[in-house]
């Protein structure tokens, strides 16, 4: 294992943040070097909150919001969706690996699908880090 | 050098006129344009001469027609507004006229997206019936369109074209009409393959009583197999290949669909010769032009007579 | 409104290549609305460009105008554009130039292209619906340009490549203009006036008449 | 109109006055069974219906699943209860043309008879039903197969006829056969429908009734009890799996070929069974209701996969909408049968009673604000916001218009925030505190999100 990588989780209050919290609350490490940002809901993360995280050092960034269907104001996971997508294609102009950035659906109950879509998230990143 | 249409003295005759149909080489092989006019030489009264069609640069419709005069051939000079504002149209018309080009076919012309230079800033500063009227008035006012005074004027045969399945179907007649209205004196039709669709149409241009002012001719494309047909069918705006042509086709077989298209293509002629007011048919027979002839016979329709070649210069006949 | 969208990060990114700081500049107007060029817009180029050129020393900053267009909206920026090397502007065409104009010494750089005057046909998705021709014929087309919304710009119906309300040119996308405008008289029933044939158009009060102006005597001060 | 600013961003709740009066749209057993419910708990309560008789899809059929009464006599009874009510004012022949105003105060035009009403409302509950699709013919030409609607209108003839007569005959003829294909989500209700009309039929004299099925959903309350009773009094049932049972047309009826597929694992054979029927029924197939866009449109509220309202988000308890003061019941959610129906209508006239019982509206004043001065008025927050919480009004300070949230609808959910191209509006709460926070076991301030 090389050195930490840093990801930002913007996490939905209503599902990622509470899976997030289900999921540290075993073992820590798990998530070691995961900042969870909160957010009510993944709709209000704006790409140029995602672009921060990245400019304060962030290796990636994960939205964290309710599977289709299920989101508290009915659309706002599906709009993140698409700015992330949107996203990603920019990073991929400036010659980032697109990969960088990822949304993910979870409910409040699954803590351990949070873990375990988190660390595909990292061992990707680490496959990166190798690349770069 | 006539100072009348070929073309014009066939239809004003009555005779069942056929026009045939030739490329231009993407290239300067003249060559190129010999080879394909002597097939058609013998079995047509004039041949149109495209204007980069679909947008793909070829040589010049008016140097072609120039060298299909040469081999004492009746030649039909599209022009298409894509490429060309009413200073280079009506100047290219003038010179057309002078190297002794009689007919000319007025076309919108393929938008440039189809073409090989789809970068390229388009035109379309006329459309085809304003071009017809400017080509009218140069004619029978002798006037540009400006309103200065030419200095002789071109005695063209003007043409245009019709598109009877495109939409709105019901506006199709309509718009024939305007072209009529605006100086059109011969049509040539898109391809037709659906005969039935067709009549419906004609019986619409004959309640306006079109027919009797403009000379219509059918256009027929002889199929050469199933994938054109296809391509035809669902590529090309305005055209509509029936079903049961389709099936009569791969009934044929492969090898012999393109001899079936033939039979089709000398049927559909027959077919015309006896719809009212068509008064002769338009065979483009895409790189095929070797099998014209073979075409227009089996349709009863050679050898083709020369009519009135011994017409005075100056009796002026206008439809 | 005027519709314009981000030019490519890649050609952005060679405009301001040999600059070391950059100042970008949004516009509070058209572009705003149609998302190109706004605060942000303009906020998250600045961060693209930051990440883009990471490590390399560069600066780039961003703020936002009014009306790029007009001058007054941009003086207030004076001492900021001036300590910048270079300028990139997030407005149309216009804006651009009148920073242009104000800044002699400074490079301003468009960042949008602009594309034309339009409206939403829904929220993300803009048409163009007037091609500027200086001289409005709507009232006898049904309220439909012809000019803007034919593929051909033709004036006496639709050509062959009109099927089923599509034009050929791009069936998928756009609409057969003509049909739209036959459609709509048919239901006026003032059909009549597409019979009349429609002269040749006079293009020199358009673009093609050479650069247009257009004069209010009354209030000019 | 005008508008309460609060400018301050003390989270306090806000005093807003509430409609007493509840607007029911439709006129099925969903939308009855709530008025009623509504005027016992003294609430003044409109119901608008778009035919000229009340009862819906329940009201067409003879018999009613786990009911001894019939529609007509269950429907009856309440429209006759209904009528006595003063409480309760039904319009005939309307339709809800528009929805605008405040959460407590909804303001409803309604055409009806081509009178147009307006009043304020404090709840609005749809009704509007579900729709019943007829399959397309499994036989081109004659015979044809017929619905479960249509059978069910053969036999309240036959009842009216005391079921003597050739043509009654005719109508219900002797071998009838129901084929049943697993619908998903509506099998409860299609297994309810089969099962019920297969027993219907098989109590008149000298039937026999095939009923061919995928899955019989025997979920609901007494379908066990049903499907032992239609067994017991002689319905033959064959259940099969992947293989679709065959229909061809065959002289005066239909042979149906189906692999029944207990008997093919016990019998160690093919399992097909050939029967002749006289008459083939297949259920409709349930489909929502067909003003389910215009009122999702006119609402602004959210349908899901299915285009039904409010099912499978679950965020959205049962009938409680995204949208205060706006409820759904019965049908419009998806297929329910009449007694699941009933209950939801009840449970939900004592939410729609609680919303409009109180005094004042919890409000968190100043969470979402929007700049006037920065707005563009490009409308992108009005289109995207998933609540309907904004509006265009006219700023006295800027003089023009400016977008404005509606804090009495407003989630606080930041779509808007993110999507504003203009950065006008801001997360008052989010900027100081919410995305500061972090958990991680601890809490703690993310600086760098709140700077730059």
């Amino acid at each position: 294992m090389g050195t930490e990588l840093k990801i930002v989780a913007f996490c939905c209050e209503h599902s990622g943040s509470l899976a997030a919290r289900m999921a540290c609350a075993g073992e820590s490490e798990t998530s070691a070097g995961t900042e969870i940002v909160s957010v009510p809901c993944s709709g209000s993360v704006q790409a140029a909150d995602i672009l921060k995280a990245f400019r304060s050092g962030a290796d990636g960034v994960v939205i964290v919001g309710c599977h289709d269907g299920s989101c508290k104001h009915l659309v706002g996971n599906r709009r993140v969706q698409r700015r992330v997508e949107h996203l990603a294609g920019t990073l991929k102009e400036i010659g980032w690996n697109p990969e960088r950035v990822a949304f993910f659906p979870v409910s409040a109950v699954e803590g351990q699908l949070f873990r375990d879509r988190l660390a595909e998230v990292v061992d990707r990143l680490r496959g990166l880090e190798a690349g770069r | 050098m006539n100072d009348i249409s070929g073309l014009q003295r066939v239809l004003d005759a009555g005779a069942f006129a056929v026009t045939g149909e030739l490329g231009p080489p993407k290239g300067s092989d003249v060559e190129v344009v010999r080879r394909k006019a002597a097939h058609l030489k013998e079995a047509v009264d004039a041949v149109n001469v495209t204007d980069n069609q679909t947008a793909v640069v070829r040589m010049s419709s008016i140097a072609t027609c120039a060298i299909l005069r040469e081999m004492a051939i009746e030649p039909v000079m599209q022009m298409v507004c894509r490429d060309r504002n009413r200073i280079a149209l009506q100047s290219d018309l003038l010179g057309a006229y002078g190297l002794g080009i009689r007919n000319v076919l007025c076309l919108s012309g393929d938008h440039q997206r189809f073409g090989n230079h789809p970068q390229a800033k388009n035109v379309f500063d006329l459309d085809s019936i304003q071009l017809i009227q400017t080509i009218k008035t140069m004619r029978d006012e002798s006037k540009f369109l400006s309103g200065d005074e030419l200095e002789g004027s071109p005695r063209m045969f003007i043409g245009a074209a019709a598109s009877p399945f495109s939409d709105p179907f019901e506006f199709r007649v309509r718009r024939l009409a305007k072209k009529v209205a605006a100086g059109a004196q011969f049509i040539q039709t898109q391809c037709i393959y659906d005969l039935t669709k067709f009549r419906t149409w004609m019986t619409m241009v004959r309640d306006l009583g079109l027919d009797e002012k403009t000379h219509i001719l059918a256009g027929i494309t002889p199929l050469k197999s199933v994938g054109m047909a296809r391509y035809m069918k669902n590529n090309v705006a305005g055209v509509d290949v029936p079903d049961e042509l389709i099936e009569r086709l791969k009934a044929a077989g492969k090898k012999d669909a393109a001899e079936e298209g033939i039979a089709i293509a000398v049927e559909t002629i027959q077919e015309m010769k006896s719809i009212d007011g068509v008064h002769g048919v338009h065979v483009m027979a895409i790189e095929w032009e070797e099998r014209v002839p073979e075409i227009v016979e089996r349709a009863g329709l050679l050898p083709r007579k020369r009519v009135g070649t011994e017409v005075v210069a100056g009796s002026q006949k206008n439809g | 409104m005027i519709v314009a969208e981000r030019k490519p990060i890649t050609e952005i990114r060679e405009m301001v290549e040999p600059h070391e700081s950059v100042l970008i500049v949004g516009c509070g107007a058209c572009v705003t609305v149609c998302m190109a060029g706004g605060e942000k817009e303009a906020e998250l180029l600045c961060s693209i460009l930051v990440l883009a050129f990471k490590d390399t020393g560069k600066q780039f900053t961003w703020d936002c105008v009014e009306r790029q267009c007009e001058p007054e909206f941009v003086e207030p920026l004076a001492d900021k554009i001036q300590a910048n090397d270079a300028v990139l502007s997030m407005a149309c065409g216009a804006g651009v130039q009148t920073v242009v104009a104000q800044f002699p010494s400074i490079p301003v750089y468009p960042a949008l292209n602009t594309q034309f005057v339009g409206r939403p046909l829904e929220q993300g998705l803009w048409a163009e619906t007037c091609a500027g021709c200086g001289n409005c014929i709507l009232h006898k087309t049904g309220g439909i340009c012809p000019i803007a919304r034919c593929s051909k710009s033709l004036l006496n119906g639709p050509c062959g490549g009109s099927v089923n309300g599509r034009c050929e040119v791009d069936p998928e996308n756009v609409e057969c203009g003509w049909q739209l405008i036959y459609d709509r008289l048919e239901q006026a029933g003032t059909l009549y006036l597409l019979d009349e044939i429609m002269p040749p158009k006079d293009w020199s009060t358009s673009a093609h008449g050479g650069v247009r102006r257009v004069i209010r005597e009354d209030v000019r001060l | 109109m005008g508008h309460a600013r609060n400018r301050e961003s003390d989270g306090t709740i806000k005093k807003t006055s509430m409609s007493r009066r509840v607007l029911v749209v439709g006129g099925g057993v969903a939308g009855i069974e709530m008025a009623l419910a509504l005027a016992e708990l003294r609430c003044d309560t409109t119901l608008v219906e778009q035919g000229t008789s009340l009862g819906g899809n329940a009201g067409a059929l003879c018999s009613l699943y786990g009911f001894e009464q019939t529609p007509e006599e269950l429907i009856g009874k309440k429209v006759a209860t209904m009528r006595t009510n003063p409480g309760i004012r039904v319009l005939f022949e309307a339709a809800v043309r528009d929805v605008k105003g405040d959460v407590g105060n909804l303001h409803v035009r309604i055409e009806a008879c081509g009178k147009v009403h307006e009043s304020d409302f404090g709840a609005i509950v749809v009704a509007t039903g579900f729709d019943l699709a007829t399959g397309s013919p499994v036989t081109s030409g004659e015979p044809t197969a017929i619905s479960c609607s249509e059978l069910e209108r053969r036999l309240a003839q036959l009842r009216a006829g005391n079921g003597r007569g050739r043509s009654n005959a005719l109508s219900v003829p002797r071998n009838v056969c129901f084929v049943v294909e697993d619908s998903g989500v509506d099998s409860a209700v299609h297994a309810a429908s089969a099962l019920k009309n297969a027993l219907a039929v098989q109590k008149l004299p000298k039937r026999n009734v095939f009923l061919c099925c995928q899955n019989v959903n025997v979920a609901g309350e007494g379908l066990e009890a049903l499907y032992r009773e239609a067994r017991a009094s002689g319905v033959v049932i064959f259940k099969f799996d992947g293989d679709k049972p065959q229909v061809a047309a065959a002289d005066r009826g239909f042979n149906v070929t189906v692999r029944d597929a207990s008997v093919a694992a016990n019998d160690r054979c093919n399992g097909l069974m050939d029967l002749h029927c006289d008459l083939l029924v297949l259920p409709e197939r349930i489909v929502p209701g067909p003003h389910t866009p215009y009122l999702q449109k006119l609402l602004r509220v959210d349908v899901d996969s299915s285009d039904y309202f409010q099912q499978n988000n679950v965020w959205l308890r049962p009938t409680a909408s995204n949208r205060k003061g706006i409820f759904f019941v019965g049908g419009c959610r998806g297929s329910f049968d009449v007694c699941d129906i009933l209950t939801e209508a009840r449970a939900t006239a004592l939410e729609v009673y609680t919303w409009i019982g109180r005094d004042e509206i919890p409000v968190s004043v100043g969470k979402v604000r929007v700049d006037p001065a920065k707005c563009a008025v490009c409308l992108t927050c009005l289109r995207s916001c998933p609540h309907d919480a904004v509006e265009i009004v006219f700023d006295g300070d800027i003089g023009g218009k400016t977008a404005h949230i509606v804090e009495s609808a407003c989630h606080a959910c930041g779509i808007c925030v993110a999507e504003c191209p203009a950065k006008a509006i801001q997360m008052v709460a989010a900027d100081d505190l919410q995305k500061g926070m972090a958990i991680k076991g601890e809490r703690r301030q993310v600086e760098q999100w709140v700077q730059n």
